[in-house]
């Protein structure tokens, strides 16, 4: 089978994220003054062949760890979004 | 856990606590404890090191200012002055390459535009494990990376570098950085403190909990007998530094504008130990003493403690010492380039000892009158931690790996073993931005990095300066004292290929566990190599940077001190000679053919490292050497004049030897050459440096003038055709050697 | 003699070097911050490269908001010569001045290396004083210099002569090779190669010169044409 | 109120994602040879003030189109994901 998974990563809480704070500093002038408390994260779609959407959601969470983000400093998430 | 049990998990031993006691003649509270605990690391008080690097000469005419401030400086000429420094960001590397890099990079500026020096360059040597490995591919990516991303986009150009593959770097890779700066001479500032009641102004980012390494044992749960590390909750867990070079890139233009308008009587960077080492040290230097307002500091995150902020090292923060009457033209220069200010404390006079006299304490309150959280002398902190003479010993086995002469290894495939030296690092720097502000005459690729005397703010001036990096592991572990001078003698080579005059020296140690009596005797030795050396070519050392528990798996690295070298030239009006040689040219070996005493040793060659021979003698420091490069330096300066000089191209010889050498040019002409008659594989291989090969259109000339300097001059043959022929030895199309040497790199790692 | 703004966003970082190219070509170049929203006094604008605001979201986007936009918009709507160079072509991008977008190379590494490029068009002010099939050799810079841009968009940048300059061997995977393109009327041009860095041969090349010296040219058109027409 | 809201942004349909390629070319050699179709993109997370989830919605899809995608390339998607 194959499933449509998304892996989220972002950083971890207290890691400072430069191009949030610089993003949510520019908004007041552009009019947005009710929003605040900008991240920013990458998201990967990744299609995933697996047995099960359990042995999917394993197999991205390896590759998120691994791969898609540094523990050390990102946190990920894997969602199995569906059968592909 | 007792406090006792506290300061050991701090890394404080009992003794160093008891001297903490003595400073402040009581027991010192936590938060003391944690200021003492990271000014008193090895990191921010060299307390292993300190004894030994007394013995590098630091003295010229030219020197400005010497080691001690956050970069060496010296005069250049038409009333510009050069700020030079070094640093290693290596165990941060090793966690996260790319952040770990990226904030090395803004660090080492930082400690250059602190004396007022707009940063010019960069350089980066690296070292890494063998690429063949997923793990060391991943930090070479990430840490090449991160040097581009803040580099590039803070607006400083890397113009060389270092870049090293061997497995004792495995686990510890080495990230090294060198900044280069220039300033009109009168704009020189120090990062002292003075003016009792002139306000510090904390100026760039908000603090956060980034970096609080060893401290953050004080997190544990209020030290209720909890045990430190394990207790440690998943919110408070030290965290990895993130750099924002658009934050230092605003900073730069606010600091150097604050500089020009002479708002600032005082400015320094924070580094280590953040605010706790800016606060002692300017303040230390200045003999006066300072409050801070613990509560004043902006803030990243809430709920912080004081020593948590005291001891943070968030990035991107500078400590300016500011006349409260200057105070509001500060805070509208620095509205303009949107970089946060924060009056945190004010310089207050020294108070009497109980000898009666003066010290100038650091008080930490809650609260510009607030309580007193916690009071120390600044010079106790910043300049009185232990120095210790850490037992040396000279390695038990170096006899028998001095003993383990290479001598004896077979010749081989010498074709393949020309072709497998052949490695163009260009996958690296074509990452970097190399000629920002028109000034890179030869960036990265070559033997030194040449740039013009100039810069925005900077008078004009027809001068040029070189850069250049060196390191030789693979020499410094058969012998760290010859190994070290050797190497200061290569990084004058390799300037006088641009023909600069070599001017300061600044290094940077990367050694072991300094608790290892053999990383101690490599560390002593390695110092006295290069005391001798500088002694014997007149360069002062203006700065360093020492990196000690470098370790992979138990097993120290091999001594890695890494010099840099800058080189002035008189005038800089045309390119220096290339690489290139053109067909018809004669090609000329300059320097001793015999290098060495022994004839041809090939102790420390890469040659013998390929083959896992690590032993073997080093030559000692060679004065014929030094005068080849003084005559090389001579020649090529007169090009780069606009005048005449026979020299037509020129490459010192440097790892893999001549053969390299011979290969490296080959290939950047497209044209051949064949000698007849190299003398065997040893030839070709060895290593010495302060030998150059040298392309002529005018033999007799050029010959001429070698012989009256007192330079040995051999001709291999005349430039022609397409292929590489070394005697009976090797015979390739230079075609291959091109394309070996262009992908190589990528190849390795796999791209 | 006509003047040159130089435009600078915080994270700029190639304007000193502009101004000292347009300085040695015997032009008269300033600098302009960002915040300015008053450009009438100057004949011609260069955006110069660098990272505006720090590149964060993506290269151009903030910069794109800065209060001096509007006024280069506006010059550029009056037929001034406006010239962004790396960044400052993404700025206008970004800010709907010319058309497509900028991706990230195709080899996801930021490169920095002597390109060749061919002349396209000679109809742009900063092409104007080149040949048609001229080679340059310029180095660009960037990260972010593949240029993307619809079926459509590239039709008509093709059909109305406005793909200005070419590399000859494509370092950055940018469609139909394009290092350099001008809005219908030629008056705005965005290049990704860096013409400042090759103004000597001291620093490997002088091909830049014909670029910067035919844009100071447009520039001393523009004063003059508005000298005729002040009020 | 105060919401919570993700604005996804993703490249649009036919432009080239060589990040997404290079991460797929990279998976077989760390073995993960199953995984393919991988697409980036990019999350941002940020807080609304508005009276209303729809208002809210409304606030962060201007945003969304205005700043934090590039329509010539991207398309963005917004997620009111509950009170902050
Ligand atoms: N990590 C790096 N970053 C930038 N430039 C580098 C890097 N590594 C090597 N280089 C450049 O490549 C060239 C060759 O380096 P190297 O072989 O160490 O020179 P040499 O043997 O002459 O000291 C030099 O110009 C050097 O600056
Ligand atoms: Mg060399």
């Amino acid at each position: 089978m194959e499933y449509a998974v998304r892996v989220d990563v972002t950083l971890r809480r207290g890691i400072a994220d430069p191009e949030g704070a610089t993003i949510e500093r520019a908004l007041p002038a552009l009019g947005f003054a009710g929003v605040h408390s900008v991240r920013t994260g990458k998201a990967f779609a990744l299609v995933v062949e697996a047995d099960s959407a359990e042995g999917a959601r394993e197999v991205a969470g390896s590759l998120a760890t691994r791969l898609l983000s540094n523990p050390v400093i990102e946190d990920a998430a894997v969602t199995v979004v569906g059968v592909a | 856990m007792s406090d006792e049990a506290l300061h050991r998990a701090l890394g404080l031993t009992d003794d160093e606590y008891a001297l903490v006691e003595g400073v402040l003649h009581r027991a010192p509270n936590h938060l003391e404890l944690a200021m003492f605990a990271v000014m008193w690391s090895e990191h921010c008080s060299y307390k292993s090191s300190r004894l030994h690097l007394r013995r590098l000469p630091t003295s010229a005419p030219w020197v400005l200012v010497g080691p001690g401030e956050n970069a060496g400086v010296i005069d250049a000429g038409d009333g510009v002055a050069i700020a030079l420094r070094i640093e290693s960001h290596n165990h941060p590397s090793a966690i996260e390459p790319y952040q770990g890099a990226a904030t090395g990079v803004g660090g080492i500026l930082r400690d250059v535009f602190t004396m007022g020096a707009r940063p010019l360059a960069v350089m980066d040597p690296l070292f890494f494990g063998p690429p063949d490995d997923a793990r060391a591919r991943w930090l070479v990516e990430g840490v090449v990376a991160g040097i581009s991303g803040y580099g590039n986009s803070v607006g400083v150009p890397t113009i060389g570098g270092e870049l090293t593959f061997d497995e004792g770097y495995a686990q510890n890779p080495l990230v090294n950085v060198l900044c280069v700066g220039a300033l009109p001479r009168e704009r020189l500032v120090l990062g002292r403190a003075s003016g009792v009641g002139n306000l510090a102004v904390l100026l760039g980012s908000r603090t956060g909990r980034d970096g609080i390494g060893g401290v953050s044992v004080l997190a544990s749960a209020g030290f209720s007998g909890a045990d430190g590390a394990a207790s440690l909750d998943d919110e408070k867990r030290p965290s990895v530094q993130v750099g924002d070079p658009y934050e230092e890139k605003r900073l730069i233009e606010a600091c150097l504008a604050l500089l020009d308008e002479g708002l600032v009587v005082g400015i320094q960077d924070l580094g280590g130990a953040g605010l706790t080492c800016a606060a002692s040290e300017t303040a230390a230097r200045g003999g006066v003493g300072m409050d801070l307002d613990v509560t004043a500091v902006p803030l990243r995150e809430a709920g912080m403690a004081p020593w948590e902020v005291m001891t943070s090292e968030s990035q991107e923060r500078m400590l300016a010492i500011v006349r409260p009457e200057d105070l509001a033209a500060l805070e509208a220069l620095c509205a303009r380039w949107e970089v946060r200010s924060a009056v945190v404390g004010r310089v207050t006079a020294p108070v009497p000892d109980a000898a009666g006299r003066p010290v100038g304490m650091v008080r930490v309150r809650e609260g510009f009158d607030g309580p007193v959280l916690a009071e120390a002398p600044a010079a106790a902190l910043a300049d009185e931690a232990p120095l210790y003479d850490r037992p040396r010993a000279r390695p038990a086995d170096l006899d028998a790996l001095v003993d383990d002469d290479p001598v004896d290894e077979p010749a081989g495939d010498v074709a393949a073993e020309l072709l497998a030296g052949l490695v163009d690092p260009a996958w690296v720097y074509r990452q970097y931005d190399s000629q920002l502000f028109l000034n890179t005459v030869v960036g990265p690729g070559r033997d030194a990095a040449l740039l013009r005397l100039a810069g925005p703010g900077l008078p004009a001036s027809e001068r040029g300066f070189a850069l250049t990096t060196d390191s030789n592991p693979r020499w410094c572990a058969l012998d760290p004292r010859a190994g070290t001078a050797l190497t200061l003698l290569e990084a004058i080579a390799n300037l006088a290929c641009v023909g600069a005059t070599p001017a300061a020296v600044v290094n940077c140690l990367n050694f072991g566990n300094p608790e290892h009596p053999e990383v101690m005797w490599q560390l002593s030795e390695a110092v006295d190599g290069l005391a001798a050396a500088c002694v014997a070519t007149g360069l002062p050392v203006i700065g360093g940077n020492v990196s000690l528990y470098n370790e992979s798996a138990g097993r120290d690295i091999d001594p890695t001190p890494v010099l840099g070298v800058v080189g002035l030239l008189e005038r800089l009006v045309a390119p220096p000679p290339g690489w290139t040689w053109r067909d018809g040219d004669t090609v000329v070996l300059v320097g001793p053919r015999e290098a060495r005493p022994d004839p041809f040793p090939l102790a420390g060659s890469l040659f013998a490292r390929r083959r896992g021979r690590r032993g073997g003698r080093l030559p000692a420091f060679d004065e014929r050497a030094l005068a080849t490069c003084r005559f090389v330096a001579g020649e090529v300066a007169r090009v780069c004049a606009g005048g005449p000089s026979p020299v037509a191209a020129v490459h010192d010889v440097g790892a893999g030897g001549l053969a390299t050498a011979l290969g490296e040019m080959s290939a950047a002409s497209g044209v051949g050459l064949a000698w007849g008659d190299p003398r065997g594989h040893a030839e070709l291989f060895t290593e010495a440096p302060g030998r150059f090969v040298v392309a002529t259109r005018d033999p007799a000339t050029l010959l001429d003038a070698a012989a009256s300097a007192g330079v040995e001059a051999t001709v291999l043959g005349v430039g022609a055709g397409e292929r590489l022929t070394l005697g009976e030895w090797c015979d390739l199309a230079v075609a291959d050697l091109a394309e070996r040497r262009a992908s190589a790199l990528s190849a390795a790692l796999g791209l | 003699m006509s003047r040159v703004g130089v435009v600078v966003f915080p994270g700029s970082n190639c304007e000193h070097d502009v101004v000292a190219a347009l300085s040695a070509l015997g032009g008269r170049a300033e600098l302009v911050w960002h915040a300015e929203t008053d450009l009438a006094g100057y004949d011609a604008l260069v955006l110069p490269g660098g990272f505006a605001h720090g590149d964060y979201l993506r290269p151009g986007a903030l910069a794109r908001f800065s209060p001096v936009m509007g006024a280069v918009a506006a010059a550029a709507e009056d037929g001034r010569p406006v010239l962004g160079i790396c960044n400052g072509f993404q700025v206008l991008t970004e800010a709907g001045l010319l058309p497509g977008a900028l991706q990230k190379n195709r080899g996801l590494t930021f490169l920095c290396q002597p390109t060749t490029l061919v002349v396209a068009s000679a109809r742009s002010v900063l092409t104007r004083g080149a040949r048609v099939g001229q080679e340059l050799v310029v180095p660009i810079n960037h990260f972010s210099g593949s240029y993307v841009c619809d079926d459509a968009t590239y039709r008509a940048l093709v059909e109305g002569d406005q793909v200005v300059l070419r590399y000859a061997d494509n370092p950055n995977g940018s469609r139909g090779d394009i290092a350099g393109i001008a809005n219908v009327t030629g008056n705005v041009v965005g290049l990704m190669p860096h013409p400042e860095r090759a103004l000597s041969a001291l620093l490997g090349s002088a091909d830049g010169r014909v670029l910067l010296e035919g844009f100071l040219a447009a520039a001393d058109d523009a004063a003059a044409q508005r000298l005729v027409t002040a009020p």
